[in-house]
């Protein structure tokens, strides 16, 4: 973990308000393993005050990629921001996607929620048995796609909410039936919340261990502020930031 | 080159820059940016008796120049905090002053006491002034004659010097602060947060179960400055100023108002190596401006 | 499409959106950036008896997200603003509230009195929350028994609604409100500016002359927004708040606490037409959560 | 006077901390005059939260010319602007130097006050006499000096501080002689206060008439916050952003 100055070499705006960048951070990108994050500073100036966490889509040294989406004032100044501009990056933090050798794997990605799995399947595809079940609102909501084919995988699954893309509905709604025919030992997931809450539903019956990893509003990213509590089954809090981002998903105690 | 070391009276740090209660975790955590030797001193997260969870989320919510955090002392108490005070030490000199904290008087003076007996604390800092605790943002300081008692009691358990952190919400500082001096404190601390709200218009509540939640951040910084500057004309012991600082310039300001030293909370949330940097410009800053040492400016602000 | 109304009680305004004294001239010099009818009224910049120098520059410090100000209420007196009013009347039907200043309470019912006879004049708005006009900040809205009784002789002198502007310096504002509220206001507003302090360290002096200055901008919001609500709580009369307004959920935000309408200050100076903006974003913001009408959510914060 | 969205068609680094830009700006462009300034809102952000001031060096329909130096965190950001980005532009304000048909008119710029100057030389030099005396600390802090070098001057003299460039000293040691060889009926001057308050001294026996362009901190720049006040020897206040910024030199309170 260390705090280093990027230097952006590339950004591109894709579809759906997405954005990727690719950047300069040596020390940060040999270190960094999936579902890894950074915060970002996204401006020197005081407002926004605090740093922004996203995830690393890839690291091959001495860049990693980011991609985001804008949502608010922090990721459109940072959309801003194009080659040659320097950012201050923290990272990398938090727990990661342990690679599980001879596991079949089943990647769970919601919209943004790609990141940390394209990370997990680009270091570890070739190496295990993966699937990948990705939906999004529509077609532009899931512009990593082509990258994605390209990926040596075992089976890929789209859904789109809207049907442009991809078989029509929610990812969840093809879970059941992936889960019967693919067998995976493991999931991993990652996306909105209303997803994750209805996969540990799902996944509760079977055999399978799940993994999520977790957003939540961050003040540090390191451990120190405690503002990022999530709540566990148990009553207790954990730090999304060092505890997490990855939760066994039965340990949350998702809203219902 | 400027002597940048800061008197407090009852012990000289080796500058005035102190690591704020919350903000700084055990220390540890920020372990990996700089060696903790090169600050004045540190402030542990606030510790109550028995462990305790916090509030719910959401804790935090950013706002212009500022951050609202609601985190309720969230700790693993006393007999935890022990341990890692004690791992800490293998690691650095830096002097560990810890921030107490108690539902009541009689726990605010059972927890001093436990850290008292500690040879590894310099000081200790009373919390008395964190609103988060209690629905409505209630806590002793802002309560002058609440202060003095809970202040005394503590005074006779302990003997380690006393910080006594107060609170921006008091209908009169200055009369909490006075309490304070009264009731035997070495120095004061302040501010701790100002109560501020958000809401959340879709949901018709407030962003934070507790309603309100306490200010901190650059935003706070000219409030909290005249705070300082108030205290600090009406009582002899040491004030320790903070409120929004993120450079050397801002730590000046607050001696120049008659602070001792200063803690810096926020910035190390969004720069953790904030530190060595404002220790680096109050030095360039000092040696521009030809200021030998801080005693030269401590409280020279002409009003 | 949403209705915008916002009810004084007194009167109905088209929208909740006042710009507020100080931070809006005489009306006149918005006039090349938008049509002054869209709004819901304007405060005149603060006015006494006799024309006023103000204080000597500097006037203003920026700080994080904030501005403080010593302006001093600079002004032309009474007389001249007669003229202004009348003349801007032939420009707009905008409802005009003059802001009324005094140096003791026999002014400010004359200069009160004065304005009461206009027929230009729609309402009064009692500034005795000003920190720019005693040296360390001192003004009539600091003291609940002082407010009342100036409020009371004011509204002996006047036949047009009196709104009260509130100081967020005072020990306990609620309690301050209150007196207003008997002493016959019709409404209340706050808050006027926070208390700061910025200081010149190669000078070692502050940065104003006056020492003490107030904060205005987006940086107050948490603090003024807890404040309204917290009055708002505890007064039957209606509320305007302000504070840090910049967009139309900034203004939704002081409604749910709630105000009744809202005054925007400091986000006029570095977006002229931010007025045009907040409202289209009130409107817009209202239809998106089928709001139907600003009373569905005017203190309809569950706390 | 109105608010504009420019678009930074170019910017330019020069020497001694200088930028220059040239902003599309056609509305504010085609009614600029010299003297005139503009406040530019340097950030989206909260923070800086007020606009800064700048003179405007050259107005061509449709694009307006800034060169300032950095100076604190408004113009650091400002620096970091560049081709395709967009700034709100709030122009043209205040008053501006008259011009003077047939009158021989001495220009007195130091530093980056040449900014109105070089406006007024571009704009009137041909129609009468003009002379520019032009200093700063050294020759970097001089770069418009080609530039002006080609304007049509009946005469100009360069002064730095350390010798670099021109004659060494400041540019009030060439005042008297000057005045007394080119026998100007007006001085138009813009620089340090403490520049302004010497020429103020150095002119009250003169017969010109001079004409001063002041700085002040500004809230607004069009006459509604009273934040820039400048104090008159009468004793009474006047705002600089809407009566000035060109005010009669000795109308000013100088310090002494
Ligand atoms: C560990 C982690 C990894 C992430 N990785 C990515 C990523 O790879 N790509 C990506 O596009 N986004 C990612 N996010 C989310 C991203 O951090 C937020 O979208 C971003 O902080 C929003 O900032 P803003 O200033 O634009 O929005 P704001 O103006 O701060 O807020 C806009 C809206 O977004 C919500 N929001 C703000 N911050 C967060 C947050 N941290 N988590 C969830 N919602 C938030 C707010 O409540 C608000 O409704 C990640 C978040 C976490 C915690
Ligand atoms: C009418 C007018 C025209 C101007 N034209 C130009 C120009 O053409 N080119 C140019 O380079 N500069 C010009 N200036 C000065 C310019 O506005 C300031 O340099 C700028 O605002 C500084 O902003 P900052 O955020 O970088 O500095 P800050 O961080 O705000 O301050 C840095 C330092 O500069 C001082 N300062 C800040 N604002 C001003 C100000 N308005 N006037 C004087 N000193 C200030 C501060 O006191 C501080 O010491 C002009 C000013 C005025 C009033
Ligand atoms: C997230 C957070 C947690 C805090 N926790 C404590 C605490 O445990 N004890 C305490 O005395 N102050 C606590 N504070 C207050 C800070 O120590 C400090 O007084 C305040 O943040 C103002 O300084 P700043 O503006 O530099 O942050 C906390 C502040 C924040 C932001
Ligand atoms: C430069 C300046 C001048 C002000 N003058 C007055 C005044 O004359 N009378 C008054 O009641 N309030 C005055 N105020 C206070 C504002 O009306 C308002 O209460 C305050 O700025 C908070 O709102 P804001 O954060 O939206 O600016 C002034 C504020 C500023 C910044
Ligand atoms: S974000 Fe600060 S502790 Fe997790
Ligand atoms: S800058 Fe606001 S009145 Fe001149």
């Amino acid at each position: 973990m260390l705090d280093e100055r990027g230097l952006i070499e590339e950004a591109r705006s894709l579809d759906g308000g997405y954005y990727q960048l690719k950047i300069a951070a040596p020390r940060i990108a040999a270190a960094a393993k999936p579902g890894n994050f950074v915060m970002v500073r996204v401006s020197p100036s005081l407002d926004p005050l605090l740093r922004r966490p996203f995830g690393i889509l890839e690291s091959r040294p001495p860049h990693i990629w980011l991609y985001y989406q804008v949502l608010g004032r922090g990721t459109r100044l940072l959309s801003a921001l194009g080659h040659g501009d320097s950012l201050d990056i923290l990272g990398p933090l938090g727990n990661s996607f342990a690679e599980m050798p001879g596991k079949r794997v089943l990647l769970i990605a919601g919209g943004r929620g790609i990141v940390p799995l394209f990370h997990y399947a680009q270091a570890y595809a070739g190496r295990q048995p993966l699937f990948m079940l990705y939906g999004g609102r529509g077609r532009a909501d899931l512009p990593l796609l082509d990258r994605i084919k390209a990926l040596p995988l075992r089976g890929l699954f789209i859904f789109s909410e809207d049907g442009s893309i991809g078989q029509k509905g929610l990812l969840t709604d093809g879970l059941e039936k992936i889960v019967r025919t693919e067998r995976p030992d493991i999931t991993l997931s990652c996306g909105p919340e209303a997803m994750l809450a209805r996969l540990a539903r799902m996944l509760k019956p079977e055999k399978t261990e799940n993994h999520a990893s977790l957003e939540a509003l961050m003040g540090c990213g390191f451990g120190v502020c405690h503002g990022c509590a999530v709540q566990t089954v148990a009553g207790s809090y954990r730090k999304v930031c060092d505890e997490g981002p990855v939760f066994p998903l039965e340990e949350i105690r998702w809203p219902t | 080159m400027a002597d940048l070391s800061a008197n407090l009276g009852f012990c000289t740090l080796k500058n005035p820059v102190i690591t704020a209660s919350g903000t700084f975790g055990y220390g540890e955590e920020f372990l990996p940016f700089y060696d903790l030797d090169i600050l004045g001193a540190i402030v542990m997260k606030g510790i109550f008796k028995e462990p305790r969870p916090g509030n719910p989320p959401p804790r935090l919510h950013e706002t212009p120049a500022g951050l609202l955090n609601s985190i309720g002392l969230a700790g693993p108490g006393s007999g935890k905090l022990q341990e890692i005070i004690r791992r800490l030490r293998a690691k650095t000199t830096v002097p560990v002053i810890v921030n107490v904290c108690g539902e009541d008087d009689g726990e605010f003076a059972e927890v001093a006491g436990i850290f008292s007996a500690m040879d590894e604390v310099a000081m200790l800092e009373l919390n008395i002034s964190c609103p988060n605790v209690k629905k409505g943002g209630a806590c002793p300081a802002q309560d002058a004659k609440h202060t003095f008692r809970l202040v005394r009691r503590v005074k006779e358990r302990i003997r380690k010097p006393l910080i006594v952190k107060l609170s921006p919400n008091a209908a009169d500082i200055v009369a909490v602060a006075q309490a304070a001096e009264e009731a035997g404190a070495d120095a004061v601390s302040l501010v701790n947060t100002f109560l501020g709200l958000a809401v959340d218009l879709d949901k018709r509540q407030s962003v934070f179960a507790n309603t309100l939640a306490g200010l901190s951040g650059p935003a706070i910084k000219p409030l909290a400055l005249k705070l300082v500057w108030e205290v600090c004309r009406q009582v002899r012991i040491p004030v320790i100023g903070m409120g929004g600082i993120t450079s050397g310039r801002d730590v000046l300001d607050y001696i120049l108002v008659g602070a001792a030293a200063v803690q810096i909370g926020t910035v190390n949330f969004y720069e953790p190596a904030a530190a060595v940097r404002i220790i680096g410009e109050i030095q360039a800053e000092m040696d521009k401006l030809k200021i030998k040492d801080l005693s030269e400016i401590r409280g020279q602000l002409q009003a």
